[in-house]
């Protein structure tokens, strides 16, 4: 098994993050691993976006050329994107702010009103965490419980309390897609 | 873990206590960890207040007696050149970290391996050399700083690592191996305040006379041979019937390894030759695969630097090919395999 | 209707990259619209950081340069003597004026070079990612100051304002902030009264304006209003430190 | 009489504005979401406008332009 | 006329109005010079507060449209380095001078050939590259300097003058010969302050994205090219009927010349190859000359350094031997004349 | 009878190589007569200069480095920080402190870093054969400034001790003048201070030495001497700058 | 009784001492060269010297070791 | 005709002027000429030394080996360079403050008091222009007139009143070889 996603938007909108929690979920699940950001956030603004491998054998180059899936949080996103995902792939849209719609037939599209409903939550913070929920259940690369595992870690305790709005902006996600 | 952090640490873990650097992406990891990790350990982190100012509080530490280290990332590397010019004159070990972003300039933050020639050749002024590892992957980053801060003392010649923007930035598994100890000649040069017991400490650089300074020059001279006849390092893969050669260092090597094993799936016998030093370089080895490959390329995020160092390797004695992108671009295996499509049709 | 507030015409199109609510956009507007008051748009020549500020040259539409971390001084002093008829201003954050520019912008002010230095103090590295800054405060949490910053381990803020103004070819000096709009009109004045005696050949000219960085210290953009006003004032006091008559 | 036109899309949400504004007539959407998805400024009653430019000078971003 | 002075009177005739430099022996006399002569010519010469603020003003200088040059000796290049690599990124004219003293370190300041590596190969970060003038008498030095103007201007490259010590510091009679004026495109480029007639300057060495950086390195690359296809000199000396080819720059080729005349009396067929450039290197030249020659030999006052361009260039066609003094040391004719005799008694 | 005055066990037995009558062998009894006197010899690591006093690691029988031109108080950081319990001084001329090294000093100071500069204040590069200093003094003729040193071209004499007493991290500053023996026993009380403010942790010190350079100055030492005291005096006052109680 | 010992082979000539010397007894040798090709210090009227030091804290090179 | 000098003595005697003027002193009697220090004056005590070639040929290297002349102004720059000189060729010593001899029997060697002869017309500073005057008779590399050209040229008008003294010290030197 060697599952590669591109998870890419603005910087801020915590999409390093995102794969982040994806590759920690994998080692938990004692996968091999890799998490590579197309850059360190010295720039805000622009495109941020990461490189994430999850495979049962050592990962090889950690650069993704053929994506099984991609998430886009933006639109200048899905324009650099959509071309990456491997024929039969997944693609993942913040349709809140991407107005376009995608291209490829070739693919499983997920629309996803990420933002809104992370407002609707109360902290537009989360959208990543919506779009995770869906990704997640919808390729079921890793599960959710070592996605909490992965969430608690990096909140730590000053934060816990934001533990339960990340859950329910997760499964906010999954329902869209299950 | 961040690759960076994976170097932070393995730093501390070979008992470095010194750590002096000023910020810049994408290394930035290294000196954050060491801000949280040194006071644990007392040891000190202090940010410089530039990258000259570091190297310069590496000389002093270093002249100290302690492990120490810095790191940063190409420009801040670039103005550390005269810095590193005098450590390696006064023969101070220490390590310095390279995670390469894309240049000339300022450039861009994306990975790049254009700092080679400034690594192995000698960015600064003057003949001297610095050890030179170039990891492929988190855990080898780690282990390469474990044993630079070993061989760096051991023949006093400070040691580089020079690894792109992937291998900083990258998350991967790492397990901190124990340290391979070597035995380390006494520090009786260090500047620690004198009680007459030794002679006094002179940390210097300064020889105004030919003679002497060419009896520096020749001194280091000989720390480097011996250096260059048992610190290469290298990893071949699937090199026991390749026709064809690849060479490439860090992360670039990883995707040509995806490229050799489709490759071989065309029937197309191509194997890879990666430093691990690239100075010292596996020049041996590779003259040595002279005898069996038919054709050799090098590939590398650069227009055309480590190339060099396989062609003089190669000597002539077979074509040698080059496949580069540079800019903070990532080269594919489509790429490189076109290219041994392209070798394989000439062959 | 007659417009009485509108964008400077010698800031582009291009959209700012800057955090909501980052005080930078703030000071380009400031500016850019004492440029274009003084008539001098045709002749004002900008040189840019290395920091948030780094793209700088894209906003500003007049002759820009992007210059090398902490050395805009320096490019500076070269375009000005080149052109010296010109206005040439560098803009530049904390760690590049008085980090690794130091010696830079102390012999700028020391040769009396005609520029001015628009000094972005925000007590922080922005563009790295929360760094500590010589201008950092005692206490404030940083990446590279996790447990606070701790005098005794690396000093206290550093007080450009007050350091240059000891220095004989510096001809205006002014410390100015940014939290609420009076003070950002007296940052515009500010900026003027230094941009004027440029022109006059004083000598060297800075404003330092107190500007804050949500992102990096960890709040909304109103709670860091709030903070720079309640914790930066008080190191950084304000006013004018140096003022040069003839 | 005065009028505030703003650039939705340039906004990027911050409130710096809504404090600064003596007649307290700006605030955040609530339910617009803008294409970088920030939640745009509004103008809650136009008429009490005194063109007092205190939005456009607080705000980083010349989201406004303002008419008397 | 001192080396030194002739450098920078022959700035000052070919229109340079702008020095600004750091005093370090031995190439004061440059600057020394220059604050003689600028305000003679209604140029600018300013002391700069360090290397590294000279290279920035420069940087600064060169955008606002100015001929414009800086002088330094070893230390103070190597921390030019990063001002360097971001003239070449902005592709900024400017012309370079390195009185080469003898390193690493403080070192001595003797003269030295050990920066080579530094000027060819990039001692900045990042893939780019600078015309290197290798001048070897006062007179060439002088006429170097002119022509690096020239050529600066016309690619847009910054020009390095590498010169050993001696050059500068010795005193040889000295003609100024007119510039060689070539047809230069506007530097529309040019920071002057904008009335929108043209499109605004924007200097400028940072794009974050790789396509654009890519695009600029591939850029310089076409660039670099074109001045390898165009600019390479060098000088052939005895080489007609040449059976060991010697290949030498600067003063260590004038050594080397009367070697060779010393081994012709002695029946050795013995040539020189001189690079004027030392990049873009006269490697063409070279591989011809492995069509005849039985043996190579580099001489350079370094432990070895422009060897490996001399290796590149024979790529293995005939042996490559080295004679080589360092810090401070010079080499004499008995010496490259011993190695010859070695040679000649091998075939 | 006894011995009222030798050479200090502190300086080795290689003779300065200083040019005749050049008082930086006057800075080096100082220094080393203090160090003696605190007991300190086996605890002193001291920071030779690029400059004249490049050698001075020859001189002082005690562990020294030299260090890069400008970056002695970098590589007392790095020394100070290994070794916190021994008294680390540099030894600086102006050209090296106050030109190529001023970010270095300025940082010193700002971080309170427990060090002590000795600043060789000569008002011109010696080493280097006369080039202007950041200290030259107006109308000084220089080989860099051959028409005597023009504020507008490049501005006037900077004050070292002046600008390095704003900073929060300094703890004693002062200004001293080697011009004659009673001016001399004041140099050496201060550099006790310093070092003891240091050996105190009280954050950084410096005392700067007003020197004479006969060679580039172009004068005899007994002229050298008189130059000095009448022109250096008056544009560098003397006195102590800053002095941290506690 | 002071005396003042004086190691010409180290003294530079430079006159420095010869100013500071309140008894005005130290003087440049007329005849005298050292090695170094300087003329070095001497004293003309030992008895007159007070050890006061002068002297030797004015002299950059360590010529002189007092004695009383 | 080619003749190569070496001048060596403490930096502040004076030795590289000697050896530029005679490089002047070629260069106005239309010799090639070269000179080249051993370093510029970075440095003070020590021993400065430089190369003087003055050839009716264009000069190859300008380092000189088998010196047909060698000065030494003091006692390391005897023990320096004595074993250069080639056969046949000068050795010129300072004798006043060297007090070794020159061992070599198979060159001339010439011991001139230049220190003491120069305090002799109160100024030390010339001592190097009492061993040019020796060394100039001796040789007749180049004419007295030509190196009083260059004195002239040298010591420029603010020093013109130095003039007689240094012809005086040079007068002085060659008497002595005369
Ligand atoms: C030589 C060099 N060192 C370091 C960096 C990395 N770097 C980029 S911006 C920056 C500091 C930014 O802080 P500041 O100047 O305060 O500006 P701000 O972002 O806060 O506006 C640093 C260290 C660099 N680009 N070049
Ligand atoms: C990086 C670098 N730049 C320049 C020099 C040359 N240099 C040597 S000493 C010196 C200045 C000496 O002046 P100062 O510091 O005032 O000391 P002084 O000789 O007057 O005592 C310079 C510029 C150098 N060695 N290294
Ligand atoms: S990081 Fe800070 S300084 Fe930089 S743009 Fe964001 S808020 Fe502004
Ligand atoms: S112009 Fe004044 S009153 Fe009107 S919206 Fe803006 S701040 Fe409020
Ligand atoms: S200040 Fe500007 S960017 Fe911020 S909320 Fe108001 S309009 Fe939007
Ligand atoms: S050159 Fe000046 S500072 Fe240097 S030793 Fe001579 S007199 Fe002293
Ligand atoms: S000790 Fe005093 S009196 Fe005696 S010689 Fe020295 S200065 Fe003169
Ligand atoms: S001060 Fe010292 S060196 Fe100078 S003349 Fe007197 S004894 Fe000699
Ligand atoms: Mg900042
Ligand atoms: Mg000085």
């Amino acid at each position: 098994m060697i599952n590669k996603l591109i998870s890419a938007g603005f910087g801020g909108q915590g999409v390093l993050l995102l794969g982040q929690l994806v590759t920690y979920a994998g080692m938990i699940e004692d996968k091999h691993v890799s998490w590579m950001p197309s850059y360190g956030p010295e720039m805000r603004g622009g495109t941020a976006n990461c490189n994430v491998i999850v495979s049962s054998d050592p990962v090889g180059s950690p650069v993704v050329t053929n994506a099984d899936a991609v998430i886009a949080l933006n639109g200048p996103s899905l324009d650099k994107f959509e071309k990456t995902v491997k024929p039969g792939g997944k693609l993942f849209i913040n349709s809140s702010i991407v107005e376009k719609k995608a291209k490829r037939k070739d693919i499983d599209v997920y629309n996803i009103p990420a933002s809104e409903m992370a407002i609707k939550f109360g902290n537009s913070k989360v959208t990543n965490m919506v779009m995770l929920g869906a990704y997640v259940t919808a390729t079921a690369v890793v599960t959710k419980d070592s996605i909490m595992i992965g969430i608690k870690k990096f909140l730590g305790k000053s934060k816990a309390h934001l533990i339960a709005l990340n859950e329910k902006a997760f499964d906010a996600g999954a329902k869209l897609v299950r | 873990m961040k690759g960076n952090e994976a170097i932070a640490e393995a730093a501390i873990k070979a008992g470095c206590r010194y750590f002096f650097g000023y910020p810049i992406t994408p290394q930035n990891q290294i000196p954050e960890h060491m801000a949280k990790r040194m006071p644990e350990v007392g040891g000190t982190f202090l940010q410089a207040e530039s990258e000259v100012a570091a190297i310069n509080m590496v000389y002093g530490a270093s002249g100290a007696g302690a492990r120490v280290m810095t790191s940063s990332s190409s420009p801040g590397i670039s103005l550390k050149q005269e810095g590193i010019s005098y450590i390696a004159c006064a023969m101070l070990p220490c390590v310095i970290v390279n995670i390469m972003r894309s240049g000339p300039g300022l450039g861009g933050i994306l990975p790049a391996q254009a700092d080679y020639f400034q690594a192995v050749k000698g960015g600064g002024h003057g003949d001297y050399r610095l050890i030179v590892y170039a990891p492929a992957s988190v855990q080898e980053a780690a282990d390469c700083v474990m044993e630079a801060f070993e061989a760096s003392d051991y023949y006093r010649v400070p040691a580089l690592i020079l690894a792109d923007g992937m291998i900083g930035q990258m998350m991967e598994p790492v397990e901190f191996k124990p340290i391979t100890k070597r035995k380390q000649p006494p520090k009786d040069w260090a500047a620690t305040g004198n009680d007459g017991t030794k002679p006094r400490a002179q940390i210097n650089s300064i020889h105004i006379e030919a003679e002497k300074m060419s009896a520096v020059c020749k001194g280091l001279q000989c720390v480097y041979d011996k250096i260059a006849a048992k610190e290469t390092q290298y990893e071949e893969f699937m090199m026991d019937d390749a026709d064809i050669c690849i060479v490439a260092y860090g992360t670039t090597s990883r995707i040509v390894k995806n490229a050799v094993k489709k490759a071989r799936e065309l029937g197309i016998k191509a194997g890879l030759i990666r430093p691990i030093t690239v100075w010292p370089f596996p020049s041996e080895m590779i003259a040595k695969a002279t005898e069996k490959c038919k054709a050799f390329v090098a590939v590398e995020m650069s227009t055309g630097q480590m190339v060099e160092d396989v062609r003089l390797a190669v000597n002539g004695a077979k074509p040698v090919l080059f496949v580069g992108v540079t800019g903070g671009m990532v080269p594919t295996p489509e790429m490189v395999l076109e290219e041994l499509q392209d070798i394989e049709e000439g062959m | 209707m007659a417009v009485v507030f509108k964008k400077s015409n010698v800031i582009t199109d291009v959209p700012f990259h800057y955090c909501p609510g980052c005080t930078h956009g703030i000071a380009h507007r400031i500016v850019a619209e004492c440029i274009e008051e003084l008539g001098m748009k045709e002749k004002a020549i900008g040189i840019a950081p290395v920091g948030c500020a780094v793209f700088a040259y894209k906003y500003f539409d007049i002759d820009m340069y992007e210059a090398a971390h902490g050395r805009a001084p320096a490019v500076a002093t070269g375009a000005k003597r080149v052109h010296p008829e010109n206005l040439v201003f560098t803009y530049q954050g904390d760690g590049d004026l008085a980090s690794i520019g130091a010696a830079e912008i102390v012999h700028a002010a020391a040769r009396g070079e005609k520029i001015t230095a628009i000094f972005i103090n925000n007590a922080i590295y922005g563009m790295t990612n929360g760094q500590m800054a010589p201008t950092t405060l005692i206490g404030q949490k940083t990446t590279t100051s996790p447990l606070g910053r701790d005098p005794e381990l690396c000093g206290s803020p550093i007080r450009m304002s007050e350091m240059l103004a000891t220095i004989d070819g510096s001809a205006y000096i002014e410390r100015v902030s940014l939290h609420d709009v009076r003070h950002i009109n007296k940052a515009k004045k500010a900026v003027k009264k230094a941009f004027e005696a440029q022109l006059a050949g004083k000598g060297f000219t800075m404003v330092e304006m107190l500007n804050n960085c949500p992102t990096n210290w960890g709040m909304t953009p109103v709670e860091s209003i709030e903070w720079m006003k309640e914790n930066m004032i008080p190191v950084f006091p304000l006013g004018v430190y140096k003022e040069v008559q003839e | 009489m005065a009028r505030v036109i703003i650039d939705k899309e340039a906004c990027k949400g911050c409130g710096l504005c809504e404090i600064v504004c003596p007649k307290k007539i700006l605030v955040l959407s609530e339910s617009e979401l803008n294409k970088k998805g920030y939640s745009p400024i509004e103008v809650t009653d136009m008429s009490l406008c005194n063109a007092c430019c205190s939005c456009a000078k607080m705000c980083p971003d010349f989201v406004f332009v303002i008419e008397k």
